[in-house]
């Protein structure tokens, strides 16, 4: 589903990605870990074509960037820990603006459907910005499923959010990934990222230092294993 | 206006602030250059030091 | 960095001898004007000032466009080169200007298009270098300037266009057949001769310091590449 | 329910009437534009003292540096609510094309200069009593001064909110490159009150449509660069 060979990226004089290869099957779960700095972000942002690659190749859904970024971006949702909301427009009204960016036909019952998945049916015609943090960061991911992705990125969903909030993003997060679509999501909380992904890939230094399965290790030494491949 | 106005003053002034900018920002130039070469230096010496 | 080029040397020399040979052409072979008389030979090196400063203008502008195409920082470095050595010309033209204009109007300032577009343009520099001091990223930093000097060189000209429209109330400086009576003058063939001597040793002041210029900004570049592999 | 790329017009369209809901609603952005530009007209009225033989040649100048003032302050805010909440990368990651967002935000940008000039200038005529500014050619002047504003407008506060100074910035990045616009203006509609013959007229009106033209084209044509990483 997403294939990166060779990626490098430089800001300036400044090499943030050399030569990074990754590899996403379709359904896979991936959770991209890694100390800060290490180029999580500006890893998922080429993914998500906000970024350009300064070398390498970039297929996500079978388009390769950022040549065919349209066709990337019309398969592609993308949760980052900005809510990518307009505060003066209710809930529904910022999907509705989603739904005509995103180009779809009778928007309507797939808004109210999305806004019942997340749990903000009833708060509709409230406006985002009254709204509590962990609810702007269900709408955003909302937002983001709206136009039935095939890949969904989540660049730090948990940034900001409390224990209550974290549980239930958990939830969405849960019944949004089990629908069949093919996550990559950055995170530095291993234990949230333990419980969701099915696979666990360390980037440090601009490249994939270590990758795991979840089947791979018996319970519980995720972090044993973030450590040992950050040492090595 | 038979006679020359004398206004060789203002003659003089506009050559003294032309030759004093062009001479400043070569001055600046020189010393930009000098300062950059001296880093440059020190870092090469850095750089070899830290391969020892 | 490589030891200095020898064809630098010389142009050094050069513009050491052209500068020498100008000054002589405008104080000493130059006729004393009739109406203005010592003031008016500052005009030597106002014109040969604002021509190398409109040259490093139009050059910065052709620079960031194809900066903006091909993302070669040199180009970058060309930009910049031109648009701080046009500022530094300018700022002695708009001087140069100030001074004549004492004693020919008796006012230090007139809104004559041609100074007034050099001030504008001035201000478009000064616009771009706080531009640039406000971006961390060099990348960015290249292409937010490239496409200010493509702005202002596109304004510009247009400006000179509209200011002409307000001349009625202003006097214009040469090249109206009453500018003589307006504190203007025609010029003789040695003032022409002059004139012709300042624009060649302007030129090749320019070109001396461009790259100079150039050659530091390549420095700049090779520190900052060391700061960033030493502190690794 | 597959997603396809929309037509620029209605990316376009969608965007602005998103802009103009938001602003309906908090009234932030008209608000502070409205009340700068009365406090800009009250305080030249005493610096100017604008008695009726001074306002016939400086209305057109009063008016026009109020709307740039005003405009650099909705410019920025504009620009700001994308940039501050990750919006604009919200803009960025639907699959449109770039120029649709440019078009989009510069047609919000010069609706809402177009109310504020709307409400500035009726109350500019009742309060001076100059009722010469309601001429057709004035307000079409209006209308043309103000496009070439905000395409140079938009386009450089994009910029300009991507940097450290921010809104600082724009005003000093702006005025420089739009001084034709104002300019010419300036002399268009100032002819017009004064009631100048035509062809008088025409020169600075041909100057304008051709900024308009010229900075429209450049500003659509590099917004990619301004946006992209």
């Amino acid at each position: 589903m997403i294939e990166v060979k060779k990626l490098v990226k430089r800001f300036g004089l400044k090499t943030i990605l050399r030569g990074l290869d990754f590899h996403v099957e379709p359904g896979e779960f991936v959770a991209l870990l890694g100390p800060n700095g290490a180029g999580k972000t500006t890893f998922l942002r080429i993914l998500a074509s906000l970024s350009r690659p300064s070398m390498g190749s970039v297929k996500v859904a079978g388009y390769s960037l950022p040549n065919d970024s349209a066709n990337v971006r019309a398969r592609l949702g993308v949760v980052s820990h900005m809510p990518l909301l307009y505060p003066d427009l209710t809930a529904e009204e910022n999907l509705h603006f989603y739904a005509q960016m995103y180009g779809l036909a009778n928007y309507q019952p797939r808004i109210t459907e999305v806004l019942e998945m997340i749990g903000l049916e009833a708060r509709r015609k409230d406006l985002v910005r009254t709204f509590s943090r962990g609810m702007q960061q269900r709408l955003a991911i909302g937002r983001a499923v709206l136009h039935d992705p095939e890949v969904v990125l989540f660049d730090e969903p948990y940034t900001g959010l409390d224990q209550d909030a974290s549980e239930m993003l958990d939830e969405v997060l849960r019944s949004v990934a089990a629908k069949g679509r093919t996550v990559v999501m950055t995170s530095h909380d291993l234990a949230r990222a333990e419980d969701l992904a099915t696979r666990f890939d360390i980037l440090s230094r601009g490249v994939i230092a270590a990758s795991a399965k979840r089947e791979d290790f018996k319970d519980s030494n995720l972090l044993d294993f973030y450590k040992k491949s950050l040492e090595s | 206006m038979e006679t020359y106005p004398d206004t060789s003053s203002y003659m003089v002034a506009g050559y003294i602030v032309s030759f004093l900018t062009m001479g400043i920002y070569v001055l600046s130039m020189y010393i930009r250059n000098r300062n950059l070469k001296r880093d440059l230096e020190t870092l090469e010496d850095m750089d070899t030091n830290k391969k020892k | 960095m490589q030891s200095k080029p020898i064809a630098l040397t010389i142009l050094d020399i050069l513009s050491v001898i052209s500068l020498g040979v100008a000054t002589y052409f405008a104080l000493v072979f130059a006729p004393t004007e009739l109406f203005m008389g010592q003031v008016q030979r500052v005009f030597y090196f106002h014109v040969g000032t604002a021509w190398v400063g409109m040259l490093g203008f139009i050059l910065a502008a052709i620079a960031g466009i194809i900066y903006l195409i091909n993302k070669d920082m040199r180009w970058d470095r060309f930009e910049v080169a031109a648009v701080e050595i046009s500022t530094m010309f300018f700022f002695i033209t708009i001087v140069l200007g100030s001074i004549w204009a004492r004693p020919a109007w008796n006012t230090w300032w007139t809104w004559d298009p041609r100074l007034t577009t050099a001030a504008i343009t001035e201000l478009i520099y000064i616009a771009y270098f706080m531009l640039r001091a406000g971006i961390e990223d060099p990348e960015k930093r290249a292409r937010f300037g490239a496409v200010y000097t493509l702005l202002g060189g596109i304004s510009v000209p247009i400006t000179f266009m509209v200011i002409r429209l307000f001349r009625t109330i202003h006097p214009v400086v040469i090249g109206n057949e009453s500018a003589a009576a307006q504190g203007g003058f025609s010029m003789s063939g040695d003032m022409v001769t002059a004139m012709l001597v300042s624009f060649a040793a302007f030129t090749i002041i320019f070109i001396d310091l461009m790259w100079h210029r150039i050659r530091i900004g390549g420095l700049q570049d090779k520190v900052e590449e060391l700061k960033l592999k030493v502190s690794m | 329910m597959k997603p396809s790329a929309p037509s620029l017009l209605k990316a376009t369209f969608a965007i602005v009437q998103k802009d103009l809901a938001a602003e309906l609603r908090s009234r932030e952005l008209l608000s502070a534009m409205l009340v700068f530009s009365m406090l800009v007209i009250l305080i030249f009225n005493f610096a100017l003292e604008l008695n009726i033989d001074v306002r016939k040649s400086v209305t057109a100048g009063v008016l026009w540096t109020t709307f740039a003032f005003a405009g650099t302050l909705g410019l920025n805010r504009s620009m700001a609510v994308e940039k501050d909440r990750g919006c604009m990368d919200g803009l960025l990651l639907a699959p449109v094309d770039r120029s649709a967002i440019f078009f989009g935000k510069a047609i919000s940008n010069l609706a809402f200069m177009l109310i504020v000039e709307a409400i500035v200038i009726p109350m500019y005529a009742i309060l001076y009593n100059e009722t010469r500014i309601f001429q057709p050619e004035f307000l079409g002047v209006l209308l043309l001064g103000s496009i070439g504003y905000i395409a140079v407008g938009t386009l450089l506060s994009a910029m300009s909110v991507q940097t450290r100074t921010r809104d600082v910035l724009l005003p000093i990045l702006l005025f420089p490159v739009a001084v034709p616009v104002l300019l010419a203006s300036v002399k268009a509609s100032g002819g017009i009150i004064t009631g100048a013959p035509f062809a008088e007229i025409l020169t600075p009106l041909n100057l304008l449509i051709v900024y308009d033209i010229v900075f429209i084209a450049i500003s659509f044509m590099v917004f990619d660069y301004v946006v992209e990483e």
